[in-house]
């Protein structure tokens, strides 16, 4: 569990650098969705890594509210996850009228036809 | 520490895996290392969970590894059929 | 009947898998098992394929002849992709079926594609298109132990 | 004494389960094309799987996490090769060549 | 009985509201429903703003669990005057909805625009509420998930392209804002917002705190649209229903604005944060470059929900300039401005989505006259203008010479000009507006026009008559600003 | 068409398993948070797996999309039900302690029936998301 | 009623007259009558003033409180009573002049013509009366707005692009330089009510007067002082009796007294007299006043010519109170009073030219003054009080500037004024020649059977030349207002 915690700063900045990455260099619509999940799922790493690695405290955890007590990760991270599969999912609802609005789901033929 | 080591060789396998996914080259074998990245996602998640005495985390495993196959099946009747909807996989009535 | 065997079946993995046994929670797992009977009939799954109880106890004496089958062709396989050369020779074979069920056919064509070395591409009643890794594993496969094991394992239903 | 032996075999298992994903993954990348890529990815899926499962239901003795181990093992038997199927032949149809060596029987037909 | 929990009832209403629309899925139910909860978060919203008018703080323990380990709602000063502005506006909005959204949505769907509609209150009254960092972003991406819905329910197909854009970018927005949310628990081990602040100094001015901050900072300024982080909003007003566009602009760029105060200085303490980071000085530069950059490609715009969109950047500059003086004149000005432009935006659209009613698509092209064939309308739109102006007698002002007086008071007598000189901008695209509306023959076609419905008009009169009235009684507004921004900037201790 | 066979069968298999260690996850889910999420997902896949399999028609015969819905409110009223609930018996939003006598039993009462609401909610979510999906191939009828 | 009533009442008569204008435009005669009762209505409100700002009162009265230090008020001062008895009394002549000309050129829209000239002098007394910079700048912005739909009354292309000149550079000027003057101000000075003796007394550097003062001359562009004069002449294509109102009546008199009130109220004369950067005033205004006299020399077009010499005399204002003495703060408000009388005149005549003879270039001229023989000696009358000889009003006002400059020795001033006088006789004087003593152009045209123009716009003008004449021999009225001016307090 540490050693991956570790490297979860890295792991983190390279998926959002890459997930950016992707959103922004791709002109296909469900590609850009795709960066856009790749790029939350670097919260979800982000949660995992404990603060003591870069200087915080951890969080508050104490016996009594261990078992139910809200500010745990994982339960932040599926919270995470819920909102990344509803945006994904709303992406591409859109995506699919888009396709039947415009026949395409190239950004740039779509533009193409608004001018 | 034997977890660990574990956890290590399916990390790589899964960085292999990651690594096909995005050399491709066509999409059969994008889906394929997606695949394998699953199965070895599930692992993870089956080690991590004695790595960090969490053995609620197995039970995350077998359901990432109902999603893996129908997240594979999924793609593949979509890239076959432009649906996901279609009768076509298996729904009319075979011959024999 | 095979309502009721599925019950029976999906009650024990409910069982197996809870590991307590409360009186709430083994009720809510019978009436679990009973849901999800209603349902499965509902999507009209529950037949003699999507439950073969009647295989029975032959499945253990299969499952233990394909385990040792998959572990030495993984192997094989290992070997090969650690192989610096690369050895390899993929070709595709076409197998014939002798099963006479569908769940015969089918648990042929996954015995071959878990045995690494070889994969099911085309599946039909009379026979199976294989692609094999090596001329050895397509040889072992056409030798045609694996047919017949899975037939007898099929029974005479 | 039989824990010693316990935990040797599962430390066995974990390694050796380590190793065939590794080389599994190795395969992955190695293969010349998609069908021979396949048999790669199932190493990893069957050894691989099938001998880290073990270690580890080694180390959880007879409990409930081992049936859950089982599970998951049951699990991949079952969905491993249908996928793995579904994938070449979804391959095969769209017409994706397999890399044959002369004289491999069979030219490609779906 | 009920009055303790208001704070929780404020959000759960209309939270509560929006599942039993799907339930029962009519159009009609979902719209009585839609305005019951409104108006409940109103009357709430006021109940709330009488109790803590004094100063007080109500804290709210989800579940009981006491704060910090639970999640805390918690009431102030600062955000029970937003609590007021989002549920007026919204239940002024949802008024207006019935007879707007009829015309422009298909009637099988009515039912999922008020439910989104409800889930957008309930996400902006969540945010504005909350005390938990966490939490703050989980109803952020409420509002934002039911807000592309709405937006995408627009007439025009660009619609699609707009709230496919909007996604792209508000998540992005709302994923490096938890990142920075992420990276200050990581530091604290705490995420309710009060105890973090507490925990902060120890921590202050490490490297994960700052990135923390630029995080946040870019996350929300994406979310409200500062420049140039803005690209996603001219389409989305444009495209959006009108009566979306109306509570888009008057609420959602607002609540986010005070993210980004509660953040700035309740959480990070005002005066570390501008110390150890230029965040001023970015904020100074960018906010000016809205204001000028926006106005001018608004007055370049053909279609008026545009031209009104690319104003709202601009509009928005100003308030984010308020934030960067860092002062109390400042801070009162930006929040001021806040509700006067929530007052006047809210009204523009409004009438805007009336004109659209008659004559589709509102181009300069085609409101030729309009003036003459829809007085009621055109005149509302003209004191509206004056309003972004900042003419005196209208909200518009009062907050423009809050943020004179900002300036000049840090001595930066050539910012004043600069403010003064960009509401010459505004004038000009005002200005096309009025040329077009009362100096142009009609069109054959806009002289068929009627006057817009009686349903429509008086909504958007009431805020028109806001803006008029609170731009004469100051009392209120620049009283409950300038009280919030002594709050603001006494920090979280 | 043969080679779904394959699928065809392996998907009867695995149908029926799911839907169970769905509901074995929700009623085991009080023991830790999450439960209700994962119950949910886990029964959407089950279902949207026949979906894929057998087709969408056949998919909506066995749950209508009215019913799909239905459970997307229900499932949020339930939550938010029990959270009123906390409020009517005295204590504050989503206070489970009130719940029973005995306030450990009215923690699990409270977190069970939110659990409940998370699982139908998330259940009827997905399904829907996939209806939607499906339901557009190349000349899909657009559905909201 | 008590003062602080009457100021109130002046501004809601006009305000009042608006609806019943619109709502009478099916009967023009009611109409016209609502407007010349209430332009005579507010003529005697303004006047009842008169005797208490002699008196040495100061009504004032308060309508809002906006914000702490920031409120709608109005205060009654010498300068704002010449003001506003000079727009009032003005707009009783326009109405009947606007009659005739209306009716005479068949003009369109003159429900909303009378409609917003009644809300252009609303704005005006708004403007003469306001207390403080807020108030004038409320109504200054006014003014432009309701004089908008004047400017382009006829629709044309030309108009419309007049209209956007003028309200580009109007609102423009008057936001981008004087709305932050006036913020300036209010910072440095912590007030911006009007005071005598000036706010920023010991408030603002020498540096930060000359900038400020640039701000307010340049941002009260309706002073027309170059370069902020385009406008002005673009504005030439509204009708003439639109022209009487920007030329005369309010518009750029607003702008001139708005410079002379912030002079005395703002900065103080004595104030600015003793600071230095303030030399560049008079070098402006005496620029304007040369550089505008040439192009009206150079125009053939009578309006162009009467609108560039309007650019030149308000100059005069400028000057005279750049001047920064006494005499010459006296004859920059006895000149605003004489230049609208004369200019009016002058505009009048140019107007039944053109309803009576429809010439409206210099050179079409010979002859016609004896077919409008009344019009003609109006126009004569209105020029020499423009070039500043007696017996017209005229002589009156430049008589102080000029006595300002010599007083204090401005040498340059009077030069400039000199050379000024020279170059109006220059542009004006040719056309009285020209129409008393040159035969008519051999007869081509149809429109050659002319006689005078309508009866109610010949009243006004004679009206209006009396009025310049009276002016010279009775300006104590005038007189005493602008001395308690140049007096202490
Ligand atoms: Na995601
Ligand atoms: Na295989």
């Amino acid at each position: 569990m540490r050693f991956a915690s570790h490297y979860s700063y890295w792991i983190t900045m390279f998926l959002l650098i890459a997930g950016l990455y992707i959103v922004i260099a791709h002109g296909n619509l469900i590609k850009k969705l795709v960066g856009l999940s790749i790029f939350q799922t670097s919260v979800y790493l982000l949660y995992i890594a404990p603060g003591k690695l870069i200087g915080g405290t951890a969080p508050i955890v104490t016996e009594q509210f261990q078992v139910y007590s809200n500010p745990l990760p994982h339960v932040l991270i599926l919270t995470a996850i819920v909102v990344g599969v509803a945006t994904l999912a709303l992406g591409l609802a859109l995506v699919v009228r888009i396709r039947e609005a415009y026949g395409s789901i190239e950004e740039d033929e779509i533009l193409e036809q608004e001018v | 520490m034997m977890f660990a080591v574990a956890a290590i060789a399916v990390l790589i396998a899964l960085s292999l895996a990651l690594a096909r996914a995005f050399l491709g080259p066509t999409v059969f074998d994008r889906v394929l290392a997606a695949n394998t990245v699953g199965t070895g996602a599930m692992l993870l998640l089956a080690v991590v969970s004695f790595l960090g005495g969490r053995p609620e985390f197995i039970d995350l495993a077998i359901v990432y590894g109902f999603l893996n196959v129908i997240g594979t099946i999924a793609v593949l009747k979509y890239f076959r059929y432009g649906s996901l909807g279609e009768p076509g996989a298996g729904g009319e009535e075979r011959q024999w | 009947m095979y309502a009721l065997s599925s019950f029976l079946v999906l009650f024990g993995f409910w069982l197996l898998l809870s590991g307590y046994f409360t009186p709430f929670l083994v009720s809510m797992g019978a009436a679990a098992a009973i849901a999800v009977v209603a349902l499965a009939h509902r999507m009209n799954v529950v037949d003699h394929e999507g439950h073969p109880v009647h295989l029975g106890w032959r499945v253990i004496g299969y499952w233990s002849w394909l385990g040792k089958e998959i572990a030495k062709s993984a192997w094989d396989v290992s070997k090969i992709i650690v192989n610096p050369r690369l050895p390899i020779s993929p070709m595709l074979v076409r197998v014939k079926t002798t099963q006479k069920t569908t769940v015969g056919v089918v648990t042929y064509a996954n015995s071959i594609t878990l045995t690494p070395g070889t994969i099911s591409v085309e599946v039909s009643n009379e026979e199976i298109l294989v692609h094999a890794l090596t001329r050895s594993s397509a040889k072992a496969l056409l030798e045609g132990e694996m047919d017949r094991r899975v037939t007898h394992f099929e029974g005479a239903s | 004494m039989v824990a010693g032996a316990v935990d040797v075999l599962s430390w066995a298992s974990l390694v050796g389960g380590g190793v065939f994903c590794v080389i599994g993954g190795v395969g992955l990348i190695r293969m010349p094309d998609f069908y021979t890529r396949t048999h790669a990815a199932g190493v990893t899926d069957t050894l691989g799987a099938g001998l880290l499962l073990l270690g580890l239901m080694l180390q959880a003795g007879l409990s409930l996490v081992t049936v859950k181990l089982v599970m998951l093992g049951l699990l991949i038997f079952f969905t491993s090769p249908t996928a793995t199927h579904a994938l070449a032949r979804a391959a095969m149809v769209r017409g994706i060549k397999p890399l044959l060596r002369d004289g491999g029987q069979e030219p490609s037909k779906p | 009985m009920i009055a303790p929990h208001l704070p929780v009832l404020q959000v759960v209403l209309p939270l509560l509201a929006a599942p039993l629309m799907v339930v029962v899925r009519r159009g009609g139910f979902a719209w009585l429903l839609a305005t019951a909860a409104s108006v409940a978060a109103l009357g709430i919203a006021l109940a709330l703003f009488a109790r803590v008018a004094d100063g007080a703080v109500l804290s709210y323990a989800m579940g009981s669990w006491p704060p910090p380990w639970g999640i805390e709602y918690r009431v102030d000063r600062v955000n029970a005057f937003l609590l007021v502005l989002v549920s007026s506006i919204a239940t002024v909005v949802v008024i207006y909805s019935r007879t707007s959204v009829a015309a422009e949505v298909p009637r099988e769907q009515l039912y999922l625009f008020y439910t989104m509609y409800a889930l957008c209150l309930a996400g902006l009254l969540g945010i504005t509420v909350t005390g938990d960092a966490f939490n703050l972003f989980v109803f952020l991406e409420i509002s934002s998930l039911s807000t592309y819905v709405l937006i995408a329910l627009g007439r025009d197909r660009r619609a699609l392209v707009a709230s496919y854009q909007y996604l792209i970018m508000g998540t992005i927005g709302a994923t490096f804002f938890v990142i920075g949310v992420g990276l200050l628990y990581l530091m604290t081990g705490t995420l309710n917002l009060a105890d973090m602040a507490q925990r902060l100094p120890q921590v202050a001015e490490s490297r994960p705190v700052l990135a923390a901050l630029a995080f946040i900072t870019v996350g929300v300024c994406l979310k409200l649209a500062l420049f140039p982080l803005h690209l996603w909003l001219p389409n989305a007003y444009a495209y959006a229903p009108s009566a979306v566009t109306a509570l888009l602009a008057a609420t959602a760029t607002k609540v986010s604005v005070y993210v980004l105060l509660r953040f700035y200085f309740f959480v990070f303490g005002g005066t570390t944060v501008f110390i150890a980071l230029p965040m001023a000085e970015i904020l100074l530069l960018l906010s000016l470059a809205a204001m000028f950059i926006a106005s001018t490609v608004a007055i370049f715009q053909d279609n008026l929900k545009r031209m009104f969109a690319y104003s709202s950047v601009a509009q928005i500059g100003y308030i984010t300039l308020g934030v960067s003086f860092d002062s109390v004149t400042g801070l009162t000005g930006g929040v001021v401005h806040l509700f006067n432009h929530a007052l006047t935006k809210g009204a523009l659209f409004l009438l805007l989505g009336g004109v659209a009613l008659r004559v589709g698509v509102v181009r300069f092209d085609n409101i030729g006259g309009i003036g003459r064939m829809m007085p009621v309308t055109a005149f509302g739109i003209v004191l509206g203008g004056l309003s972004l102006i900042g003419v005196p007698a209208t909200v518009g002002f009062v907050s423009k010479w809050y943020l004179v007086l900002a300036a000049l008071e840090s001595g930066a007598w050539w910012l004043a000009f600069l403010i003064v000189l960009s509401s010459l901008l505004t004038v000009a695209y005002v200005w096309r507006f009025v040329e077009a509306a009362y100096f142009r023959e009609p069109d054959p076609a806009v002289a068929r026009l009627k006057e817009a419905p009686l349903a429509m008009l008086v909504p958007a009169w009431l805020l028109v008559g806001a803006s008029v009235y609170f731009g004469l009684d100051t009392v209120l507004t620049v009283g409950g600003a300038s009280q919030a921004a002594q709050d603001l900037l006494r920090g979280g201790r | 068409m043969s080679g779904d066979l394959v699928l065809r069968v392996v998907a009867k298999l695995l149908i029926a398993f799911m839907l169970l260690f769905a509901l074995y996850v929700q009623f085991h889910g009080d023991f830790g948070p999450g439960g209700g999420f994962q119950a949910g997902v886990i029964a959407a896949a089950a279902i949207i797996f026949y979906g894929i399999i057998y087709g969408l028609p056949a998919a909506r015969k066995v749950v209508p999309s009215r019913v799909v819905e239905t459970m997307v409110g229900l499932g949020v009223l339930i939550y938010a039900g029990v959270g009123v609930l906390g409020i009517v018996l005295g204590g504050n939003y989503l206070d489970y302690f009130v719940l029973s006598g005995d306030p450990v039993n009215g923690q699990h009462r409270g977190i069970f029936w939110v659990e409940a609401g998370v699982a139908v909610t998330v259940a009827g979510v997905m399904i829907k998301i996939f209806y939607m999906f499906a339901g557009r191939g190349r000349n899909g009828e657009p559905e909201a | 009623m008590t003062p602080a009533g009457t100021i109130l009442f002046a501004l809601a008569v006009p305000l009042a007259a608006m609806p019943l204008i619109a709502v009478s435009h099916r009967a023009p005669n009611v109409r016209e009558a609502v407007t010349l009762v209430t332009a005579t209505l507010l003529f005697l409100l303004v006047a009842s003033l008169t005797p208490h700002v002699l008196a040495g009162e100061r009504p004032e009265v308060t309508v809002l409180h906006v914000l702490p230090g920031l409120r709608v008020a109005f205060t009654v001062e010498p300068l704002g009573m010449l003001f506003g008895l000079i727009a009032s009394g003005l707009w009783i002549v326009n109405s009947l002049y606007s009659i005739g000309y209306m009716r005479g050129n068949q003009e369109r829209h003159q429900t909303r013509f009378y409609v917003c000239f009644a809300g252009a002098l609303a704005s005006t007394v708004g403007i003469a009366f306001a207390g403080n910079l807020f108030t004038l700048f409320l109504f200054y912005e006014a003014l432009t707005l309701i004089t908008y739909p004047l400017v382009t009354h006829h629709r044309t292309e030309e108009a419309r692009r007049a209209g956007r000149l003028y309200i580009g550079m109007l609102v423009g000027g008057s936001i981008a330089f004087l709305l932050v003057a006036i913020i300036w101000t209010w910072a440095l000075a912590g007030t911006i009510e009007f005071e005598p003796g000036g706010i920023l007394r010991e408030k603002a550097s020498n540096a930060t007067v000359g900038v400020l003062l640039a701000l307010y001359v340049f941002g009260i562009c309706k002073a027309a002082v170059m370069p902020m004069h385009r406008w002005l002449p673009a504005a030439m294509v509204a009708p003439t009796p639109v022209s009487a109102l920007l030329h005369a009546v309010a518009v750029v008199k607003a702008g001139v007294f708005a410079v002379v009130k912030v002079v005395i109220y703002v900065f103080g004369v004595a104030e600015l007299a003793a600071l230095g950067n303030t030399e560049w005033l008079p070098l402006v205004a005496g620029f304007t006043i040369i550089a505008a006299s040439i192009v009206a020399l150079r125009s053939d077009n009578l309006k162009r010519r009467l609108a560039y010499s309007t650019v030149s005399q308000l100059s005069y204002v400028v000057l005279a109170a750049a001047l920064l003495t006494p005499l010459s703060i006296i004859g920059a408000a006895l000149h605003i009073a004489t230049h609208a009388l004369g200019k009016i005149t002058l505009f009048f005549a140019a107007g039944a030219i053109y309803t009576a003879a429809h010439k409206t270039e210099v050179s079409q001229l010979d002859g016609i003054g004896r077919r409008m023989p009344w019009t003609m000696g109006a126009f004569a009358i209105g020029s020499l009080s423009m070039i500043g000889l007696p017996p017209a009003a005229g002589f009156v006002s430049k008589w102080y500037i000029l006595s300002g400059a010599m007083a204090t020795g401005q040498w340059g001033a009077v030069a400039v004024l000199a050379a000024g006088t020279l170059l109006s006789a220059g542009y004006l004087m040719p056309i009285v020649y020209r129409a008393f003593f040159l035969p008519p152009a051999p007869a081509g045209g149809h429109h050659e059977a002319h006689g005078e123009a309508p009866l109610t716009m010949v009243v006004a003008v004679s009206a209006s030349a009396f009025g310049t004449v009276a002016l010279f021999f009775y300006p104590e009225a005038l007189l005493a207002l602008s001395r308690q001016l140049a007096g202490p307090g």
